[in-house]
């Protein structure tokens, strides 16, 4: 059984440990704020300038000069600051933020990344990705484990250009938690009901399975589609 | 008595000329000297390098000026937000120049040259694309790659409150590029919410101080600064 | 629950291990953390490497570490300010290692740590005897020279307002070397006036943000440090 | 008739034009902002993170949080501002501040300035003279022109440890007023009664006199003594 993307955004949510500074991207990483348990104080960055952010405004009640870097309408908790770019940056590539949460289009089995350019597009951006990806004390991956024509995405090299090597330390899959370790690749769990043959059987590179490999605990709730093996 | 007020932004902009180099700050809505570049739309200066972080919005502002042509080439880290559809469809002309530059490198580049340093040795890009042909350094042991100051001749900035002294203050996300801009070029613009009188603003409020600020004209917002996300970011 | 705060400055400088690097903000008097500096002299650590823009205040906070022997090394800017005699004594004895760089450099290079940097090139110093056998290098016609990051095992600084959180503000002149150091350390201790309630601080008043903080410790000032001037600069 | 301190500084305020922004050292610059005139905003900027500095704080109301760069209790004006080292130094290398008045050992007649380490001094310290001397738009440099032995300060080449080369703009002096040009020493003015020779005979650099070259315009009760051609 899959994972749904709100799945995936939940165990992520897990592994935040109390204390953390989060810098989320856009997509599943985004979802994760809404799973983080209540009795834990984790902050959310943005690389605009704020940290502690907290829900989305309420339509009406939007703060015209308070946007994400996704350029959402935020609110801010007690105890959130606002800074300027260069003090942003500074906590980002000076690795003072604990986490970086990002989807990807391909990582490598060193850590590699590759999420800010696929090959041929046309009109390149690159954003806070790079900064993101060489600074931060851990570079997190939340993706599905496959393309949309069932391709890996984690693979023994990446065909795309790199956003920053060597630099993903977990990656949460739709059917996986693997580390990225100095051995390679390390299966560390698997969404229920699937065998770790199964993720290695989705996976473009060598995998290692922990001696304690276990199965993903998220609710049914969050269970996504059957897959055959 | 020193008045760097000017009564409208029209006059604010009147001396940039063609081919200048104008750094333009504000992420999103927040911070967006829109009354300015709608200003410079009018003022018509062209053939302009432009500084800022995205590909601007629409049709108005930032988006309006590349709409009309008057940007030759562009400097920023993410200009493919979702409303840079005019920067987008000049750059697959072959209309306007790229030079694309990482979010935290491209800020402090326009840092360096605000203080007065000569460049600086930055991870961020090692390996990368985005390094290609740059001077890599191995310091202590990790690779960095070298990056040279950013500067303009005019800074186009937004504020929330700014007195005749030129000291600026910034509400909430306003900040990000505006206060390190305001410092790296030869004639910065404040496009401010509210002119209020010397002293109002406190010593400690003062994000942004008046030696750095050559024009403050008041300007009540531009109405599309508010309209719902326009911008995407790379993940 | 986080909560940043020490009791005591004692338990907060407990970690303070022999010959570990340690920043100390301040200027003057104003944003000096004396009371944790004293605890420190309590708690006995030594050969320490102190990065400090001055050489200490008579016997007493930090000036009082230097008489205690306690410094084996020290990175300042200005270290022949009035007050400085312990250090003077101790240097002129060998006892203490100077290395002298300009105040700007010194800020920078902290910086330079905390932001991620590799490195930067500055103008000050070209051609001085404070540049001799450094990597000089011509960008853009003009001359500058390499300077290299500056980290430190801990970082003790001032503020005048914190929370359980490690956001710190700083009143009037208090700011100095403070936010710079608290950005380049690995533990980071802020001695602050008051600690206040979480959202006490609003958002735009918070100078250090809590990221950067690892513990908090209300002290009341030390008395010494509403003395009258104690220190000189150079011309 | 030589100036005195105070009308060297006198004579430096009379320069310090509408909207400068100006460090000044310690010594004979420190007593300038008692001369400038009160008609013309002039902001007084100190290393330690303050500018728009006012006059010293009264006995009793001292601020503990407020100094100087020399440490000495100040007030600040309306439209003041407070900020941390960085900016500060930005303020300082980046060119912003208008106008530096330092006191000085030497000055060549190239520019050069010798002011933070007298030879065989056996303790250094440089704060931020060189900062303040390779960043600031205009170095200023006021002092007597000659030493306490009556050697002059003014010299072909610095014997003293340099501060920054070339960085000299203008020179103050209780006799004169003398230009550094891309053609060498100009001299611009001459105190009371003193013909431009005197000058020339305490200065140790050839020394061109301006065309324009005319008496200093300082009131009497600046007057020092009186010189002996």
């Amino acid at each position: 059984m899959t994972l749904t993307r709100e799945g995936i955004a939940y165990r992520v949510a897990r592994d935040l440990t109390e204390g953390s500074y989060v810098n989320l991207g856009v997509g599943i990483p985004s979802l994760v704020p809404a799973y983080l348990p209540s009795d834990r104080e984790i902050f959310i960055h943005n690389e605009n300038g704020v940290l502690g952010v907290g829900p989305l405004a309420a339509p009406g009640a939007e703060d015209p000069d308070l946007v994400s870097a996704n350029k959402e309408f935020i609110t801010l908790l007690p105890g959130a600051s606002v800074f300027d770019h260069a003090i942003s940056f500074s906590m980002i590539r000076g690795g003072h933020l604990t986490h970086a949460v990002m989807g990807a289009m391909e990582v490598a089995a060193n850590g590699d990344l590759a999420n800010w350019r696929v090959p041929g597009q046309k009109v390149p951006g690159v954003g806070g990705a790079m900064d993101l990806a060489f600074g931060v004390q851990n570079v997190w991956i939340a993706m599905t484990h496959v393309t949309n024509k069932g391709e890996p995405k984690i693979l023994t090299r990446c065909s795309c250009p790199l956003t920053a090597p060597r630099c993903v330390r977990r990656i949460f899959t739709d059917i996986a938690v693997i580390d990225v370790t100095p051995d390679g690749l390390m299966l560390r769990e698997v969404a229920r009901g699937l065998e770790p043959e199964a993720v290695r059987a989705r996976t473009g590179a060598p995998l290692r399975v922990a001696d304690d490999c276990r199965e993903m605990d998220v609710p049914a709730a969050f269970n996504g589609v059957q897959l055959t093996i | 008595m020193i008045d760097k007020t000017v009564t409208s932004c029209k006059e604010a902009v009147a001396s940039v000329f063609d081919g200048a180099t104008i750094m333009i700050g504000g992420f999103g809505g927040p911070g967006v000297p829109a009354r300015l570049l709608e200003a410079l739309r009018e003022q018509g200066a062209s053939h302009l390098v432009a500084i800022h972080n995205g590909g601007g919005n629409h049709d108005y502002a930032f988006g309006g000026l590349i709409l009309d042509g008057r940007i030759r080439k562009l400097i920023a880290s993410f200009p493919i937000n979702q409303g840079a559809w005019a920067f987008r469809d000049r750059f697959l002309k072959g209309e306007i120049e790229l030079e694309l530059t990482p979010q935290g490198t491209l800020v402090e580049r326009i840092r360096a040259a605000g203080a007065g340093l000569g460049g600086f040795y930055t991870p961020t890009a090692v390996g990368t694309e985005l390094a290609a042909g740059k001077e890599i350094r191995n310091i202590d042991g990790r690779e960095y790659v070298f990056e040279t100051p950013l500067r303009a001749d005019f800074a186009f900035i937004k504020a929330h409150r700014g007195d005749r002294l030129g000291n600026l203050n910034y509400r909430m996300a306003m900040r990000n590029f505006n206060m390190i801009m305001a410092t790296a070029a030869k004639v910065v613009i404040a496009e401010v919410d509210q002119l209020v009188p010397v002293g109002a603003l406190s010593h400690e409020e003062i994000h942004t101080p008046g030696i750095f600020v050559d024009r403050v004209v008041q300007a009540e917002r531009h109405p599309r600064v508010f309209e719902r996300p326009q911008e995407g970011r790379s993940p």
